[in-house]
């Protein structure tokens, strides 16, 4: 991309960050909202500069946490949305338990991690994973699902197994639908991780949060969340670019209009 | 109906909002108001109970609520970070937290916890606490790991994923082992290094409080009254609170009642400022603080002249 | 390996409570070129389908034997009326579909994949993404892809109805010699092709539709379009598609 | 449906129902979970059948939550997909916004919503809304700015207004990849509803949940849970028969095969 | 309303860095029927985007000028090479699709959509779903939904593409009759299609490509097919679009 197309894609974020400041900044005045609940755009910047080390430190915790889960996330969703396309009868039993495991609110489930996982990075990652799971195996077997008729008939004159034809033609031609899934499962890893953390921690961004909030250092608890967002918002775009690598030959038809 | 129009402008709305769900310590304000005795002082009282211990007092300081049952610890705290608010009365007169490991586990002094995993949960100065009682046992927080269970203390301890539990309620926790058939061992923290402090008190905006003071008043004057029935009628106490909310009706509620009872301030209105000035003082040693604030800050003796 | 002939019987089709037809007899001899005729909507795509054991809604019936007797499975390339490019392989990608799509293509595979491309005229677009061609461009594609799974019974749908009438003579004699002794059965709606390519033409007509064999000129396939007994027979062609219409 | 075809689509769920039930008790036998952790289905079920009249007065005021805030949050994350898809200007200003909406833990958000919109309904049924909108908005735009080009050109010769284009040929093109993410909104809904009554509430199901939870009434507990859970599972299975009904002409092609 | 002539001046067309056409000229008189025929991928289709002002990727040009100085936008029906049918809607709300997309079909609307339908032979298909239907089925329904916008500028890709010979004949019956008096600029493989309909035959060819004016037999049309002329020029024309390739 030319230097001048880079930075013309930099200005409406930077836009959209000040934006959002001049907003919480607006909503401050307006409402009056006391600083112990809300604070100001102003205090958060610098917990975020004074705190910057032990920011980083936590950070680095859940980072780790978000990686590890977004990957076994994937991996595990993606398993999921190819074994129930694959195996009809796994429908209508998997597909439930899926469901279920999305009802389930974790802190219910929080005891009997902590049982068989300790208090380690296990229990953190696990609930990352979780998070993540659902919107990959979901949109995954949605695009699985859909494979245009005509290429599954091309596939069976071709010979093709039912595992080639699920990797080789339903895989590929799903990719518009996982991706979907791909870039909701990214944003969505960073508070996975966080939950993960109120289970049982003793580091991590989530860790930071809730003990700075019990003792009301609220300036350090929405420094611990910008980065959290900021995570967020880093992950969704580099999945979005990620998938765009990925699938060369698919464009956003209305998005690239005059 | 001509009744109801005498009565409801004589009636003071009041919204209280519990540090955590219904539970036996908060038995004076339950039988409060099944006895009547708010609509008796006039008072309208709506109760609520939070998810969130943490919630309440920025919901008073925000006006948005008139009384917060909260803990002394983190009035300290909240007071320090500018927070408008005040005690006002106090529910639990002695500290109820307490340092919990399994009796089994051999551990009979808190010096042996060395290397040991320690698990707690979210409260705010726990840390603090710990590390006072750690010294006072010739230990450092450097000498054992902190976990944090935020839900589970119990489950945690009980399971031996943590070796001790901070923050656990001496009048709850054993008896919820005990249930799970674990002999608990606590360690009482104002035996171990740290200073005698009201667990749960009331606060209020510091900022109305000219206004509210005559219906804080009312408050007191009927917590006081509901306290002094249940240590005199601790059986028909029990029925009553149960008949609040049926679901309350559970073995674990009826032993931790028994283990309650002796704790509620039986003059709730009371301020014992000695306590707030002594706890101020060690907050401010260790650094949890930044500044002294005067006691009137912290907490006032409605009844005072 | 010697292609088989194809004896078709009891073929049969509904959609819905219409029958397109029923108890359709055929024969496709080993190593012959049938092109099949008729009108929009009579039925010759679903032919194939069935022919090619592809899925159809509702009711259909067919007793299919090889002359060989092994089943046709695994023996069959398809090219269908639309041309199925997959848009996630390049060009080449696509003229290799099959080697793909059972693993991975050799560099013979890539080879011969080139070499189809040049010889159906889109040597240059080979590293192009199937969305970038024009529509008569993808049909060359799809209809090398065809040629590439070798098969030795062909069946194709329409596969010069998009391309200009230079190329589609260059395509015949391309067809015609790769697929010179294969067992052919190909759907047209040009008399002129059929009688060009075909060793018999089979016209499906009526309701519910009975198959009309039709004679062709004589001499080797692709006839040259000078044969004047191929201009007349053409005329009578398309008289005789009218004619049995209106019966 | 004829009535054979009704039943044999009732023998899977129930034999998912079994199996599930069936697993836990096994995790119970072989890992010998303490029942205050994990109690057997057992005594679910006696919790289940002995606190009936408790679960449903619960179960009903979180099922108004669970409506109210689907259809809120449907309604607020297709306009949003719409308005991005319409407005390339508030693409990459509204997309972070959006992005930031779902990374932000809800517990930090709680005093101020509680400030702002008390204790009633309000905020439980917003929190549901909050957790309905992103994947209705994501996979929304997602499906919206993939139209093919074919019927955008169809669009433009019949001289469409962009805003007529956006509602009668890029939404309907939208609808499979939207399908995926209400089905998702829909079994995320009941957890919403949840999430937002632990934020401060005295009735419905979290709020029970979290109450048995502080009493260890861990029976109760995990009653209240099969009723959510089942809640998301029948939203799961009434939304993907609605969208079957309102998209007659789209068939699962893989899904019907023999 | 009478119908607009078109002027083309400096049309030029390049993908990547290959010009498709440079400079091109031509001029469609008010109300004529102009035939474009051309080798696959010549840039026929694209010619047509253009003049309809849809989106093309890269570099290209066009100066439009009506005869009556009026804007084309509004006036123009385009059916494409692919017949776009929208699966959402059936087959008669296919036909009627600019009703349904420009607001609410009126009842004028359904019966003009019916009687199109009927026209085209697909009276009985009205209430199927697009995925229902044959190739040639779904075309016929592209050529109603263009015939239903009743435009004064057609341009038309390919339209017959996918149909038999008798229904082909039947459509340029019914296309001569609607589009009498209209300015059409049609696609075509077919040369005899071409002299059957077109005031003009204009060919696209050479690198980059020129517009080739050819002459047209006399006569009403569609001319009839029996008309000798008509073979004669057949053979000419292929002639003409093999010759001016070689060269
Ligand atoms: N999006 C694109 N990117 C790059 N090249 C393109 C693109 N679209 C078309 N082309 C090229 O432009 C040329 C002209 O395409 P066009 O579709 O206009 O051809 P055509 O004359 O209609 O051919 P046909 O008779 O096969 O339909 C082709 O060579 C094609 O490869
Ligand atoms: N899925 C379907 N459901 C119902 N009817 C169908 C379906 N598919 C095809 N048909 C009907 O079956 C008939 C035959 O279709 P088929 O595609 O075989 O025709 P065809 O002879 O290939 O026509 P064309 O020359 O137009 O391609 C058509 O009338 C069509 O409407
Ligand atoms: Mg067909
Ligand atoms: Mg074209």
């Amino acid at each position: 991309m030319p230097e001048r197309a880079l930075l013309k894609r930099l200005v409406r974020p930077l836009l959209a960050l000040v934006t959002i400041v001049a907003i919480w900044q607006l909503v401050l005045t307006l409402t009056g909202v006391p600083r112990y609940i809300l604070p100001s755009p102003m205090a958060v910047g610098r917990a975020l500069i004074d705190q910057r080390g032990l920011l980083a430190h936590h950070a680095g915790i859940t980072a780790i946490e978000i990686v590890a889960g977004l990957i076994g996330g994937i991996l595990l969703g993606l398993t999921t949305a190819l074994a129930l396309a694959r195996f009809r009868a796994l429908r209508r039993t998997l597909l439930p338990l899926l469901l279920i495991s999305q009802a389930i609110p974790l802190f219910a489930l929080a005891p009997i991690l902590m049982l068989w996982l300790g208090y380690g990075l296990g229990p953190k990652i696990l609930m990352a994973m979780v998070i993540i799971y659902f919107p990959v195996a979901s949109t995954g077997y949605d695009g699985l699902r859909q494979t245009p008729q005509g290429w599954l008939d091309l596939a069976q004159t071709f010979g093709l197994t039912r595992r080639q034809r699920l990797l080789k033609v339903q895989l590929p031609a799903a990719l518009p639908s996982l991706a979907s899934g791909l870039r909701m499962a990214a944003s969505a890893a960073p508070i996975g991780a966080v939950i993960g953390e109120w289970v049982g921690s003793s580091q991590g961004l989530g860790y930071l949060m809730l003990n700075a909030n019990a003792r009301l250092q609220i300036d350090l608890m929405f420094a611990a969340l910008v980065v959290l967002v900021a995570f967020a918002v880093l992950l969704y775009f580099g999945v979005d670019a990620a998938l765009r690598l990925a699938m060369p030959w698919h464009h956003d038809r209305v998005e690239s209009e005059p | 109906q001509e009744a109801d129009d005498d009565l409801a402008p004589q009636m003071i709305p009041l919204s209280v909002m519990l540090d955590w769900y219904v539970n036996p310590v908060h038995a004076p304000i339950i039988i409060a108001k099944q006895r009547g005795l708010f609509e008796k002082r006039g008072l309208d009282v709506d109760i609520q109970a939070p998810a969130d211990p943490s919630v309440p007092p920025k919901l008073v300081a925000a006006g948005r609520i008139d009384l917060a049952v909260s803990y002394q610890p983190q009035l300290h705290l909240q007071v320090d970070q500018g927070l408008p608010i005040v005690r006002v009365g106090t529910l639990i007169a002695t500290p109820l937290n307490a340092l919990l490991v399994r009796a089994d586990s051999g551990i009979e002094d808190i010096s042996q916890l060395k290397g040991k995993k320690i698990g707690y949960s979210v409260g705010g100065v726990e840390e603090v606490l710990l590390s006072a009682m750690l010294e006072h046992n010739g230990l450092s927080l450097d000498d054992v790991e902190m976990v944090n269970v935020n839900f589970s203390l119990t489950p945690a301890l009980i399971s031996e994923k943590v070796d001790g539990v901070t923050g656990a309620f001496r009048n709850f926790e054993p008896a919820q082992m005990k249930q799970e058939g674990v002999e608990g061992k606590a360690f009482y923290i104002e035996e171990q290094g740290v200073p005698s402090y009201d667990e749960l008190i009331f606060v209020a905006n510091r900022e109305t409080l000219d206004e509210h003071r005559d219906a804080d008043r009312r408050f007191m004057d009927a917590i006081g009254e509901a306290t002094s029935w249940i240590i005199n009628h601790p059986d028909d106490a029990w029925q009553s609170f149960i008949a609040y909310d049926p679901s309350l009706d559970t073995p674990l509620n009826a032993a931790a009642w028994k283990a309650t009872l002796p704790r509620f301030a039986l003059r709730p209105a009371a301020l014992d400022s000695k306590r707030y000035r002594e706890f101020e003082a060690f907050l401010l040693e260790r650094g949890q603080i930044k500044a002294q604030s005067t006691i009137s800050r912290l907490a006032v003796d409605l009844n005072a002249p | 390996m010697s292609p088989p002939g194809l004896v078709l019987r009891h073929a049969s089709l509904t959609f819905g409570d219409r029958p397109l037809f029923q108890a359709l007899q055929a024969r496709f001899d080993a190593g012959s070129w049938t092109c099949l005729l008729g009108r929009s909507g009579s039925g010759k795509s679903s032919l194939l389908r069935m022919i090619a054991s592809l899925r159809l809604p509702d009711n259909h019936h067919l007793d299919l034997q090889t002359s060989d007797g092994i089943p046709l499975a695994g023996r069959v390339a398809w090219m269908a009326q639309q041309d199925l490019l997959v848009p996630w392989q390049r060009v080449a990608g696509n003229v290799m579909l099959s080697a793909h799509w059972q693993g991975r293509p050799t560099a013979a595979d890539r080879r011969r994949a080139e070499h189809l491309l040049a010889q159906v005229g889109l040597a240059d677009k080979a590293d192009r993404w199937p969305d970038e061609l024009s529509g008569g461009q993808r049909q060359r594609i799809a209809l090398a892809r065809t040629l590439f799974a070798d098969a030795s019974v062909v069946l194709m749908d329409e596969p010069f109805s998009a391309v200009d009438a230079i190329t589609r003579l260059e395509l015949h004699d391309l067809a015609s010699r790769l697929l010179a002794d294969r067992t052919v059965l190909m759907v047209t709606h040009d008399p002129l092709e059929a009688l060009r390519l075909a060793d018999r033409i089979l016209i499906l007509q009526g309701e519910p539709a009975r198959l009309v064999s039709i004679s062709v000129p004589p001499g080797d396939r692709p006839r040259s379009l000078d044969d004047s007994e191929l201009q007349r027979r053409q005329a009578e062609l398309v008289t005789q598609l009218r004619e049995t219409d209106d019966a």
